[in-house]
């Protein structure tokens, strides 16, 4: 059911953690499946540089997690701000459609990450 | 070779039985209706099984019906009465398998009136609770003899004995029990009873319902005389044989084996429970002897079990998280357990095959994920609690 | 070794088929609900014999649903469709299988009104009948495909064409005519069509029911999310990825086997017509190939058949003396024989493995032992009149 | 289904045909099967010396005219008659339940043969 990039991610998820005195901090929880998650960015230059994270859910969303964060790092403001969760699917290569739902809680918390960033 | 875990969600064909059935796909493949030589060989196949089927459940030949698995038996069972009744109340409680509570969901929106009944903290009907809900209408209690997803045992000889009081039709959905603890229909009192092969090393597809002889049930497939006029299609026959050959063997190896599945299943246990902060779930003793259940704080059971099953080891979760929306294992709701314990429960479920060497690799690489998960968890923080 | 010729009651399953199956009984033994590698293994194999079916009769793998059988998928199509529409008009035929029938007949009990459609002296459906039948409160029209006892084959494209222009559901038992003649389920305008894989060298106790995207149906097995939640029951993969198999390998012989089989049974024919007093009943060309169906004048088709099966020779007959009652074939009485023809009528269907020595040998027997039949029997006396 | 014996009598049915000026003949037709036997007796000095038969009906029907031939033949015209289908069925070895009834017919030609040898 999970191609193979997605149950790498799933494995060995890149970027976990949590990190001291981020510049920006986001937490969401889906009101859909309980999924939660905590977002850590620092941001140099307009361009994020270090991403963290922790997330409780499925493999869905914790292989969602760890692309957003590699597709994230490095990325401008503006960038990491025009990802959405179709860019997050297809770059896992694709999710089997009821857990499409799920990428959608690392785009949610990367969005609340920079509004904490920008409201600093 | 994986380690294959999840015996309750379905078992492979055992070879002696297996051997059985190809004899009867390529030689003795006749239809049990027609009248010649390839006909009446089937028929002594099918008769043969049909003695099986009753000898290890107490009860006559000509109680087995023979049907396509346990759902069609449940719901023939309780379609079957509820049609012969044309309306009425029925009790059944809020564990059972879906096959039986969608059915009772069915009859419902048709009119007769359901009695969900509550459980324990372990999963068990309470008796007292069955006679207390009986009204003058009741034409069936329907109650699972073991629950699939926490394997524990329900009082059933208390509840036939209510049912029997009350002169109410008892019907019991005993998939997960046939074949792993002993069953006598007469000595209980049941009147009907569902059970499936391939829960215990039998084929899929083929299951049985015993009906005690008199009681009052309506068919819910028509055409053709087969059964008795009861059930009517082409009888599965190597299917049928293949059942009969399982429960057989079954019956013969469920001493020894319910001794070696409930040692395998405390070795099971007592590592997991290692871990900080895990429940087990379901009751500590009367349960099927393979089956543990644990809930792991703060991680969520498809993720546990898709590790494992990179691992190459197969177990299963209650709640899966589909179609947008989670669905916490209702069993363990009626249970009592929180939602979030409800997501983090996984169910390993010991078969004839396992071995001490099998457990022994599931419990160290469940710890491993566990602790690994944990570490990605922002709802996990070990403080060190005590188990409950 | 004995000699089969009755292909039609049941067929025993091909070794190739054979071989998938075992494979599927022990090692992808899993459940196709489950997540793990071997759930999903087991749904792979599932996903595969959808689409063969599927590719079979001309429809999407989406449209195929899998069922225990024929019964079940003839049972699912007329209650689902009459559930869903609550109350209404049915036209069927006299000389369908029981499975349709005593559905038809439940369903008449139960406030539905149906229309039992005549046949032609060779057994066939007239198109205009069914057009003549059409009410305002139609809602299916089910009729068979081919008829098991004298294989006449029902004018389906015509019948489709009325069904289309009328807006009526149009409902097939197919169950003798897969895997033996062609069929376009769009092309020919069905939108449910039964079929059973033990009638083209499959397991018993299993089929499928296909079902055009869109047509209002409910289901009549509840209990789990199976099937698009359509059919409840743990999925029978062994059984789904042998009718798979099975139905890939008719499709593949099925020009061959049809040439074979027909030149077989006209082999048979002309032989056994050479008795006299021998009516052949059944068309003599729209009908299924192995299919060879004589009323042997003066005899009783019983005592003919289990002669048949002293000497080895399998062979069926549609009536059968028992409870007290002759039930000569509702088939042949429908296509005007007399009761006496019906009780003399001996049906021979020809398949896969069959020579043209086991023909020879089945015409010889045949006609020696309806000679000696003839000598026993009070009714007969030849008067050397010339075969009808 | 049908036991040795049963099925021996069936293919191989002993005092077949029909008979010359017979001391008595008999013809019944079963109104329930529509089997039809015709029975010819030949009687001397009270008892049964020949007996022939011709029987149109199932293999039950078939293997009872058989072993009732067998039966009456030597017999007195009483003993002859005091036979029932159940001595025909016990003497076979049985016959499946739903085929007892093929049995009257053979104990019916039997009586009709003798009362139509009486009255003359
Ligand atoms: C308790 C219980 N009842 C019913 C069923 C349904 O049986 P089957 O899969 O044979 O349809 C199952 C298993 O799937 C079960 O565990
Ligand atoms: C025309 C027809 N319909 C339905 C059936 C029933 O199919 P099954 O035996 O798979 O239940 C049969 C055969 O038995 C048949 O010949």
């Amino acid at each position: 059911m999970y191609n193979e990039k997605v149950l790498q991610h799933f494995k060995d998820p890149h970027n976990v953690g949590t990190m001291e005195n981020p510049d920006g901090y986001g937490e969401v929880g889906s009101s859909e499946c309980g999924d939660t998650m905590k977002m850590y960015i620092k941001v140099d230059d307009n361009k994020i540089t270090d991403i963290k994270y922790q997330t409780y859910g499925c493999c869905a969303a914790i292989a969602s997690s760890s692309i957003a964060t590699d597709m994230a790092l490095g990325k401008t403001i503006e960038e990491a701000q025009a990802m959405s969760k179709m860019d997050i699917v297809q770059e896992l290569g694709g999710l089997p459609e009821k857990k499409i739902h799920c990428s959608l809680l690392a785009e949610d918390a990367l969005k609340e990450a920079i509004k904490d960033y920008k409201s600093k | 070779m994986g380690i294959y875990l999840d015996h309750s969600a379905t078992t492979y064909v055992d070879k002696k039985v297996l051997a059985k059935m190809t004899q009867c796909y390529s030689e003795t493949f006749g239809n049990t209706s027609s009248q010649h030589s390839y006909g009446r060989d089937a028929e002594k196949g099918v008769g043969a099984a049909r003695a099986q089927v009753a000898d290890a459940i107490g009860a006559s030949p000509g109680e087995i019906y023979f049907t396509s698995g346990g759902t069609e038996s449940d719901n023939w069972a309780i379609k079957g009465v509820a049609k012969f009744a044309r309306k009425g109340h029925i009790i059944t409680t809020g564990i059972e398998h879906r096959a039986v509570l969608d059915t009772c969901k069915y009859l419902e929106a048709k009119g007769f009136s359901i009695t969900y009944l509550p459980v324990d903290a372990f999963g068990a009907v309470r008796a007292d609770d069955v006679e207390k809900a009986l009204q003058d209408d009741t034409i069936l209690i329907s109650i699972m003899f073991a629950n699939n997803e926490v394997g524990t045992i329900n009082p059933m000889a208390q509840i036939g004995q209510i049912a029997k009081k009350h002169g109410v039709l008892f019907h019991t959905d005993a998939v997960q029990a046939v074949g792993h603890v002993p069953i006598d229909v007469s000595a209980i009192g049941i009147d009907l009873l569902s059970l499936s092969a391939h829960k215990f090393y039998g084929p899929k597809g083929v299951g049985a319902l015993y009906i005690k002889n008199g009681t009052n049930i309506e068919k819910i497939i028509h055409g053709g005389s087969h059964e008795k006029g009861m059930r009517a299609g082409t009888l599965n026959s190597p299917g049928i044989v293949g059942l009969g050959a399982a429960i057989s063997l079954a019956t013969e190896v469920m001493d020894n084996e319910f001794v070696k599945e409930a040692a395998l299943a405390k070795r099971l246990k007592d590592a997991l429970l290692q871990l900080p902060k895990a429940k087990y779930n379901g009751h500590p003793d009367d349960r099927l002897p393979g089956n543990v259940n644990i809930s792991f704080d703060g991680i969520e059971a498809e993720a546990l079990m898709l590790h494992l099953d990179l691992e190459g080891i197969a177990v299963s979760t209650g709640s899966a998280c589909s179609s947008g929306s989670t669905n916490p294992s209702y069993v363990l709701k009626e249970m009592g357990c929180t939602i979030e314990q409800a997501r983090a429960a996984v169910r390993f479920t010991i078969g004839r095959c396992n071995t001490t060497k099998d457990i022994d690799t599931a419990a160290k690489k469940t710890k491993s994920i566990v602790e690994k998960l944990r570490a990605l968890s922002p709802l996990f923080a070990d403080k060190g609690e005590k188990n409950v």
